[in-house]
């Protein structure tokens, strides 16, 4: 009877059976992903984040066709003509010189992506690198960095940029390196919390257990492991840099003239916000979009990559 | 609790010696004569060598530290170079007005961006959460200083509603106390004058406070939402407790505690941010004193200057630290 | 002396200046402000110090000019030498001798009587840096005494021999050598006199308690945002000032200064954005300003540094700089195209030197002449700060980089801060440098002397520029009491400076300042220091 | 008998507490204090004991994943504790650890096939072609099908994962695997795959596990001795069959007693403890256990007693016994 | 029989996901009478939380929602109550405990306020008087020192005091239905048997109702009168505890008994069902245990079995029932036993 081959079955250890002890899954619980494709999967429902997307894009290309789009040079003068509001001939009108404020948002692009992509870079692989040191190595290592990323902290960002400015003097490269400097406690600290946690978690021991160098476990269990944060910060960044930028360009202390950069341009022309205030609308508005791009990405990049992740 | 802060506290001193390290060098970094500074634009080369000694300028710098550092101790920030004032007696106004308008501009982005953070929260997924959530990542995106231009353009030039400058009525300025004006106008019991420099505050704290409001509307909101996901949340209602208690009894006060942390360091990026909305708005708060010290290398100021800032900001993450005490009572450690 | 809201003046109805759309509030703050008369002056930044010998902004003469008085003082709208606190003055005939005759009766502000041994005490106190009253151990300094006078006391160039006190109301100043703008730099406000009392009480704090003999007395001062200043009742002239009270407000943004001046908040403002002149001007119930011309703005070069040490290559620069069309677009109407470096309407200002003018070919040709077909190089230092001669520098150094673009000179724009720039600059970093300068008692010998002298390399000769004949046409007019004599001398200066072209004169500007209409007899003066004693507010 | 391959003796393992400025110490907890026992080769080791008690520290510390404060381990006579870091990586291919968390102790962003084959790149002494059949093999021995290699953990069940990690501990033929809990995360009816693939293993390879456990009857099922642990102390250690018929220590009684089993039959009397396991960071005097024993004597809470043989091996750390 | 308190009747209830609908409760019907102490035993993520939470009416929503079904509360059909009659119910009437006393106590307020919130929100009560129900509770439940834990916070407890307080919690008000989903997973084995001893106790005692939500078979060994037995969000067994251990009849019960390693047992190799329980997912035809069943047959993977009535409360879900409806029970007593 059914009871009785049931019984059998139970003492006929289905153990040397390769067939049963292949445990059972059902081919459609499975997500055929790897943990990227489900990241972009993820962002590809956010709405936000493709309005991010899409705008970052624009300014993109805005910045690569700007020769096409625009017949103006950034820098080419035209005393004649300035202060000249929006019209069919200068759709943004023009600055106190007479310049094409369109050409020279489409050219402040390139600028000021260029300041995010360079300010996050320098800032991402030096605070990656003394925050993995920091938070893997431990002790008194971690207690030095820690104190000074601790120390760099607590002066007010663009305060320290300044100061960084003052030092090396007035340019867009050195606003730049200034910039990437206030950044680097950001990620620094942010690498050194995850690689603890990381520290702790299983596999990482794991990893030992079997016997592994530090440099294979930073680099290849880590590091991957740590890029949800990184990343996340690193769009943001692209923002805050830009906005950082932009305070020093408009103190004068960022990209020198004829460079186009937006913050400069305000500076430049706030004598004119009741004269001409076109002058200052468009740029500023460019220096929104960019970041509120930056933002609407890191943000459902953090969505996408860790739903858990706060700040 | 005491043992808390006393050892917050102590964890202060190593950060507060890196601070003075940090200011010192770089006053000493940046490039510039403070001897040439103080003599001006038509000093000679002798009468600039001749200052510099006089000023200890060419003593060693581990020297020059030490006196640096003996003077802070005994609460003397030095001398400008530009003024011969004593800086400790010139910055207190300045500090104060940065106070105040930090204050109020937190009072701004904590009173709006903790109840809109609160309401996205509560209605997760209408309208409102929506735009408020939209509003806010506009709101990070800003530049301060174009925020507070556009204000100044709107607001003052435009429909006139709001002064354009300063910290009261330049006609009628008031006898300071404590150079805290709101403070001052109220101990004078004239509160048509706490009227005015209330109406003076509102343009420059909303600029400043929007970023941070927008930031603490975000955060509010996220805690909020994880917070009601937990497991004591899910306690309460099964007691039988009300969308209401859950949300304002032991949401909010659980979901304070980030929001805390992201007030104090924003705090930081208010004093950070007041050196451009101070020159916009004609503030005489700190940020302009030190920006307009390192325009003229007045190097005592910059290293005080920067200092003071700095210092507050540590002091405000301190307070912050010391308030989770008396909101959560796991902290002992 | 406390400040102004307490001692009510009641009989007073405050009309007039709230004339502006301040709040309902404004009627009962004004029946606790200390008068009708109270006039708000807005200015762009806060004075350095109120002790004006020792420091050479305008900012603060600006406001010490109402405080304090000099022996001798300028016309209400040009720098001829009228009497200030002496009354009377002889000078000996060989030039070298001058005897004032003070006025009698004056008082300080702290009641300290006015006499020849405060005017003694107050030069000593600049000329000796080991007075008791120099304060040099705290950072002192008076380089305007050491510039106009020739140095200090115990240098050879110093040329005040000796102070003598004849008798109260007698001094006498005894020179070394003869000296042609001796009296108009008696009459520079730096020189000013500080009750001696005050010296005493105050030691270095004197530049937070200036106590002067002027129109009007200290009250207080809230760095970076206000200075008060009250009516001087013991003021020698009689009836004068008008004025209750002087408020000097500092509103940073240009911006926001002339919306406080059209909100009313505010009386007077300086420092305006040229653009924005038509505007007040055409509007009701503003009054716009325009000073004398007193300045020159100017491209200078580094005549050390090649290429700029060929004078070839300098004057190719000052064909292709387009100095009028700069002036055209960044001032309004509100400046003339600067051909010399000294401004047209000073003696000895040479007429018929005619300007570059702007033609590319013609600097081409020159820098193919020097050897520069393929063009070069430059750093074109830009200052970071307005100045009356150059509201917008950074604009002006736009434009001279497209136009010297258009000669083939690449110009790299750096910026350092302000005191940096004038250091750096006085060592001789720089190629190409935008500056300039404001007369301040009227004399050619004032921009010759400091800009071009071989002797100020160094100092304000920027341009490193020395060239032996110049010096000594300079120091001959220097030394020379004849005014015609040395109109001739600077007149030949400048013929040489035209050929030598150590830069390029660019503008010199009228800087404008704006007013309510109910502001009455006020003149703005060329130094840009403006008297204010006469100025009072319309009531009605 | 066989010999023993792997001997603890006097194991401590105390974490510091940091606290102050300059991170001084302010205590410690005694996660593992004074543990000795032997492992013989071939056999299991069960080790019981509730949460906390330092289960995973003991066998953490014997691998040196954690350092240990005091103590040596010997593993096939080489004393672990006096190697320098280098010997000690060459020795992990014979020694390794299986943990209890399936979702925490694989890499998520790596396949399985690298999780698999790491340990034995990083060993290397095959070939990149040979590590891929191995793998493969490996996926097989545990019951895994070779077209799982190219997936990454998320994409199992809890009972597969731990199976990948059984594989990767197996990649380097080790002699000695230190369990930590492989099967308390698991669902019972997974639970029994695993423990029976543990067994066929141990066969199959002659392995020797060192089994951490809190559930008695997990522990009972799969080792030859048991030890049981309390508050960073062995408290009993016996064959399993004598420690299970007849506990001696107070505690051992008292768990054994508290455990609920699905026979509604066994109706036994409870033994229900009084009030809470100590904190490690301040553990009682004397015996550790005294607080809570029902039989505790006045010199239980001034001596701690010895761990000793009292029967032929069955040791007890007990004063009911020491007399 | 005694009066029922809760009677589940076909509950549906399904998550909305991004992934799709999950049904995680897939038909549940259950009863639970007065005074009694039932079991729903069940592998992870067969959906024993979903059910209790939708009687509680606590699934998070959205994504949750009960789909279709009916609860019933002392003959009050609760699906459809109004949300105001729910916050009467919750706390008052159905009491719930959760499986991780850690985290179920808010961290911020003292254990003392957390107790009188649950009484003041149900009784019209001075401060004082709920601050002296609560150190009562506290007693009730065991805890010593009463008046000086009612003002600890959580942090300052241990897991199994903390669990005594989540029960005391539940008590405040007298339920009649207490709900406890897996009370004692977080705890030791020690300390498991103290807080199963009070529950029992307090069942005795106050004749509360309780539903025990558990993985552990022992557990139910020890306290349940009646067992549920969940399968991928659908009842396949239910019984008194005593048949179903000894007498299991779903060959998924059969082979989850086996399964087990017990401490009388002694076999060298466990049995083991292959397989994993499957995740919960919409339209699936067939016994839900057929994938991994050694008895099952065509109909198993081709019709969903019904709940066979083998008794006045025995049912069982598998289709072998429906050949011998009678004999079948007598048939297992002596296989299994043997
Ligand atoms: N890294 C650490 N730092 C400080 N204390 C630790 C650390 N790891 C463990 N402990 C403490 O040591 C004690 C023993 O921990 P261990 O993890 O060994 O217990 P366990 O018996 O494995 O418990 P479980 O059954 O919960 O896994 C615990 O009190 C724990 O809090
Ligand atoms: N918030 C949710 N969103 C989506 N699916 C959910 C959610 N909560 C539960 N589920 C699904 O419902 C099913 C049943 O979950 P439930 O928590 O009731 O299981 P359980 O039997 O209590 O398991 P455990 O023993 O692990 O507590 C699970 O498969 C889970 O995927
Ligand atoms: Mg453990
Ligand atoms: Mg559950």
């Amino acid at each position: 009877m059914s009871a009785e081959k049931n019984n059998k079955q139970g003492q006929q250890l289905p153990l040397t059976n390769p067939a049963t002890l292949d445990s059972h899954i059902d081919e459609d619980d499975i997500e055929e992903t790897s943990p990227w494709k489900d990241t972009c999967k993820h962002l590809q429902k956010n709405r936000f984040a493709i309005t991010g997307f899409l705008i970052i894009l624009f300014f993109v290309l805005f910045g690569l066709l700007a020769p096409l789009l625009t017949s103006y040079s950034y820098q080419g003068q035209d005393l004649a003509n300035r202060l000249q509001p929006p019209s069919s001939e200068h759709w943004f009108g023009t600055d106190d010189v007479g310049r094409d404020i369109f050409t020279r948002i489409a050219y402040g692009a390139r600028v000021s992506l260029q300041v995010g992509f360079f300010a996050v870079t320098g800032a991402l692989v030096f605070g990656t690198l003394l925050g993995m040191i920091a938070g893997y190595f431990g002790r008194w290592i971690d207690t030095i960095i820690s104190r000074i990323f601790d120390i760099l902290l607590a002066f007010p960002s663009i305060l320290l940029a300044i100061a960084v400015v003052a030092i090396l003097g007035a340019s867009l490269q050195n606003a730049l390196i200034a910039i990437a400097i206030i950044n680097i406690p950001i990620f620094g600290r942010i690498v050194r919390s995850k690689v603890i946690s990381l520290r702790e978690e299983e596999f990482i021991m794991a990893a030992r257990a079997q016997g592994m160098k530090n440099g294979r476990i930073i680099f290849h269990h880590i590091l991957p492991n740590s890029a949800a944060p990184i990343i996340v910060q690193a769009t943001l960044g692209f923002g805050t840099a830009i906005l950082d930028a932009a305070a020093l360009g408009f103190l004068g202390l960022g990209a020198q003239p004829p460079t186009p950069e937006w913050g400069a341009m305000l500076a430049g022309s706030r004598d004119f916000i009741q004269l001409a205030p076109w002058t200052l609308i468009f740029p500023g508005i460019s220096i929104m979009l960019v970041v509120l791009g930056f933002n609407l990405i890191g943000d459902g990049l953090r969505d996408a990559l860790d739903p858990k992740m706060k700040n | 609790m005491t043992a808390y802060i006393i050892r917050r506290l102590l964890h202060l001193i190593p950060v507060l010696i890196g601070m003075t390290l940090i200011t010192f060098s770089i006053v000493h970094l940046i490039p510039g004569n403070p001897a040439q500074t103080i003599l001006g634009e038509a000093a000679t080369q002798e009468a600039v060598k001749n200052l510099e000694e006089s000023m200890g300028l060419n003593e060693p710098y581990i020297k020059q530290y030490g006196i640096y550092v003996t003077d802070l101790l005994k609460g003397d920030l030095g001398t400008s170079l530009r003024t011969k004032a004593a800086i400790t007696k010139e910055i207190w106004p300045h500090i104060a007005a940065t106070f105040e308008l930090t204050f109020f501009a937190m009072l701004f982005a904590i009173f709006i961006g903790v109840n809109a953070g609160i309401i996205s929260a509560w209605k997760q997924n209408s309208w409102f959460d929506f735009l408020a959530m939209l509003f806010a990542l506009v709101g990070v995106s800003i530049p301060v200083f174009w925020l507070a231009l556009m204000e100044q353009w709107v607001f003052a030039q435009e429909l006139g509603w709001f002064p354009a400058y300063g910290r009261e009525n330049s006609r009628d300025p008031i006898a300071a106390i404590t150079q805290f004006y709101v403070l001052d106008a109220l101990i004078h019991l004239d509160f048509p004058r706490v009227f005015t420099i209330l109406k003076h505050l509102l343009l420059p704290s909303i600029a400043l406070g929007t970023i941070p409001m927008a930031i603490i509307a975000r955060m509010t909101r996220s805690s909020m939402l994880e917070v009601m996901q937990s497991d004591y949340i899910r306690t309460v209602r099964a007691k039988g407790g009300g969308q209401f208690l859950v949300i304002y009894k032991h949401a909010l006060k659980n979901a304070t505690i980030p929001v805390l942390t992201v007030i104090g360091l924003q705090t930081g990026v208010l004093l950070g941010g007041a050196i451009l909305t101070e020159t916009i708005f004609s503030w005489p708060g700190i940020g302009r004193y030190v920006f307009e010290a390192i325009n003229y290398r007045d190097y005592p100021v910059i290293q005080s200057g920067i200092l003071v800032i700095a210092f507050l900001f540590v002091m405000i993450n301190l307070i912050v630290d010391i308030l989770y005490t008396y909101i959560d009572p796991r902290i002992k450690y | 002396a406390c400040s102004g809201d307490g001692g009510a003046d009641p009989s007073a109805s405050e009309e007039g200046n709230e004339a502006g759309n301040e709040e309902g509030t404004s009627e009962q703050k004004g029946s606790n402000a200390a008068g009708d008369q109270v006039l708000v002056y807005a200015r762009g930044g806060d004075s350095v110090s109120l002790d004006f010998a020792s420091i050479s902004d305008g900012e603060s003469s600006r406001v010490t000019k109402n405080i304090f008085e000099s022996l001798l003082d300028y016309d209400k709208e040009s720098f001829e030498v009228v009497p200030g606190l002496s009354h009377d003055w002889e000078v000996s005939d060989d030039g070298l001798s001058y005897t004032f005759f003070l006025e009698e009766d004056v008082t300080f502000h702290d009641g300290t009587p006015f006499n020849a041994e405060a005017v003694k005490i107050n030069f000593e106190r600049w000329a000796d840096p080991k007075h008791k009253y120099a304060f040099t151990d705290q950072g002192y300094a008076y380089p305007l005494y050491g510039t106009m006078f020739g140095g200090y006391k115990g240098d050879d160039t110093h040329n005040i021999k000796e102070i003598n006190v004849i008798n109260d109301y007698e001094i006498e100043f005894v020179l070394k050598a003869p000296q042609g703008p001796f009296l108009q730099n008696m009459a520079m406000h730096y020189f000013a006199m500080t009750s001696p009392a005050a010296l005493e009480k105050y030691g270095p704090d004197i530049g937070e308690n200036p106590v002067g003999t002027g129109p009007f007395k200290f009250v207080s001062w809230s760095k970076n945002d206000q200075i008060i200043l009250e009516k001087f009742a013991d003021y020698r002239k009689e009836g004068l000032p008008k004025l209750d009270q002087v408020i000097f407000e500092v509103i940073p943004e240009n911006s926001a200064r002339l919306i406080a001046l059209r909100s009313g908040e505010v009386d007077i403002i300086d420092g305006i954005n040229p653009d924005d002149a038509a505007g007040i001007e055409s509007e009701e119930g503003l009054e716009l300003y325009v000073r004398g011309e007193n300045n020159v703005g100017f491209l200078g070069m580094n005549v050390e540094k090649e290429p700029l040490n060929d004078k070839l290559v300098r004057q190719a620069i000052n064909y292709a700089v387009d100095t009028e069309a700069i002036v055209e677009a960044l001032y309004a109407d509100y400046a003339t195209t600067a051909i010399n470096l000294i401004p047209p309407n000073y003696f000895g200002y040479n007429e018929e030197i005619k300007a570059y003018g702007h033609d590319v070919e013609r600097a081409q040709e020159l820098l193919a002449e020097a050897g520069y077909d393929n063009g070069f190089e430059l750093d074109l230092w830009v200052m970071p700060v307005s100045r009356p001669y150059m509201p917008d520098p950074e604009t002006v150094a736009e434009i001279v980089q497209s136009n010297l673009e258009e000669v083939g000179i690449t110009t790299n724009i750096v910026r350092e801060e302000w005191a940096p720039y004038l250091e750096k600059t006085g060592k001789g970093e720089h190629e190409l440098y935008l500056l300039g300068w404001s007369g301040s008692n009227g004399d050619p010998d004032y921009f010759f002397d400091s800009l071009l002298h071989g002797d100020s390399i160094g100092g304000e000769n920027r341009s490193f520029y020395k060239n032996n004949e110049v010096d000594e046409l300079i120091d001959q007019a220097g030394a020379e009491i004849d005014q015609g004599q040395r109109a001739e001398l600077y007149k030949q200066v400048q013929a040489i400076l035209h050929e030598e072209a150590p830069g390029v004169n660019i503008v010199h500007s009228t800087p404008l300042a704006a007013a309510k209409s109910e502001v009455k007899n006020f003149i703005p003066h060329p130094s840009t220091s403006d008297p204010l004693e006469e100025v009072e507010i319309a009531t009605e | 008998m066989t010999k023993p391959l792997l001997e603890v003796k006097g194991l401590k393992k105390y974490f510091e507490i940091r606290g102050g400025v300059f991170g001084r110490k302010t205590g410690e907890i005694k996660a593992v204090d004074d543990v000795s026992f032997t492992v013989r080769e071939g056999e299991i080791l069960g080790i019981v004991g509730e949460s906390g008690c330092g289960k995973s520290t003991t066998g953490k510390s014997i691998l040196r994943l954690i350092e240990p404060s005091a103590g040596e381990v010997t593993f096939a006579g080489r004393k672990i504790t006096h190697l320098d870091s280098e010997e000690l990586r060459k020795l992990r291919k014979d020694m390794q650890i299986i943990f209890q968390d399936p979702y925490a102790s694989l890499n998520p962003r790596h396949t399985v096939e690298k999780i698999i084959g790491e340990p034995l790149l990083v060993h290397g002494t095959i070939s990149a072609e040979e590590r891929k059949k191995r793998v493969k093999e490996l996926l097989k021995v545990v019951g895994l099908s070779s077209y799982h290699a190219s997936r990454y953990p998320h994409q199992f069940s809890g009972g597969q994962r731990q199976r990948i990690g059984i594989a990767r501990a197996l990649a380097n033929h080790p002699q000695l695997i230190i369990c930590d809990e492989p099967v308390s995360a698991l669902d019972v009816s997974v639970q029994s795959q695993i423990l029976n693939l543990m067994q066929k293993l141990r066969e199959e390879f002659q392995l020797t596990y060192v089994f951490i456990a809190h559930d008695l009857s997990v522990v009972k099922h799969i080792s030859d001795r048991v030890g049981v642990m309390y508050l960073g102390g062995l408290m009993e250690l016996a064959d399993k069959d004598k420690l299970y018929e007849g506990p001696k220590h107070p505690y051992t009684q008292a768990l054994l007693s508290a455990v609920p089993t699905p026979d509604p039959d066994d109706v036994r009397e409870r033994i229900i403890l009084k009030g809470d396991v100590p904190s490690p960071a301040n553990p009682p005097t004397g015996c550790v256990f005294h607080t809570r024993c029902p039989q505790a004597m006045d010199i239980c809470k001034t001596v701690k007693p010895a761990f000793e043989e009292v029967e032929d091996n069955h040791f007890v750390a007990c004063h009911l016994f020491i007399m | 029989m005694l009066e029922v308190i809760l009677e589940l009747q076909d509950l549906h209830t399904h998550f909305f996901t991004d992934k799709g609908e999950i049904p995680a409760v897939d038909g549940v019907s259950l009863s639970v009478h007065k005074g009694e102490v039932v079991g729903i035993v069940g592998e992870s993520g067969c959906g024993k939380s979903v059910t209790s939470l939708s009687v509680m009416q606590l699934i998070p929503s959205p994504p949750g929602k009960i789909v279709s079904g009916k609860i019933k509360f002392k003959g009050e059909e609760i699906v459809s109550a109004s949300n105001k009659r729910m916050k009467q119910i919750r706390g008052n009437e159905i009491a719930m405990i959760f499986q991780e006393p850690m985290t179920s106590l808010d961290p911020l307020f003292t254990i003392g306020n957390q107790i009188m919130e649950g009484i003041q929100l149900h009784e019209k009560i001075s401060k004082q008087d709920a601050r002296n129900r609560a150190m009562a509770l506290l007693r009730l439940v065991g805890i010593p020192r009463a008046n000086e834990i009612v003002d600890s916070y959580p942090h300052q407890l241990s897991g199994g005091m903390r669990q005594r307080v989540m029960i005391a919690m539940s008590m405040a008000c007298n339920p009649d239905l207490l709900i406890a989903d897996e009370p004692t997973t977080a705890l030791d084995v020690t300390i498991q048997a103290q807080i199963l001893d009070l529950m029992r106790q307090l069942n005795k005692e106050k004749q509360t109702a309780i539903l025990l939500i558990t993985h552990d078979l022992g557990i139910v060994a020890e306290i349940c009168d009646r067992v549920v037995v969940m399968y991928a969000g659908q009842v396949i067994e239910e019984g008194t505890t005593r048949e179903i251990l000894k007498y299991p009849n779903h060959p998924y019960t059969k082979g989850l008994i086996r399964s087990l390693p017990t401490m009388n047992k002694k076999e060298q190799r466990l049995y083991s069902i292959p397989g994993t329980v499957p995740k919960p997912k919409m339209g699936r035809v067939g016994c839900r245990f057929a994938p991994r069943c050694d008895l099952a047959f065509e109909r198993c993977f081709q019709e969903t079995p019904p709940l066979f009535e083998l008794g006045k409360i025995r049912k069982s879900r598998c289709f072998l029932n429906e050949q011998t409806e009678g004999g079948r029970a007598e048939n297992d007593k002596t296989t299994a036993g043997s």
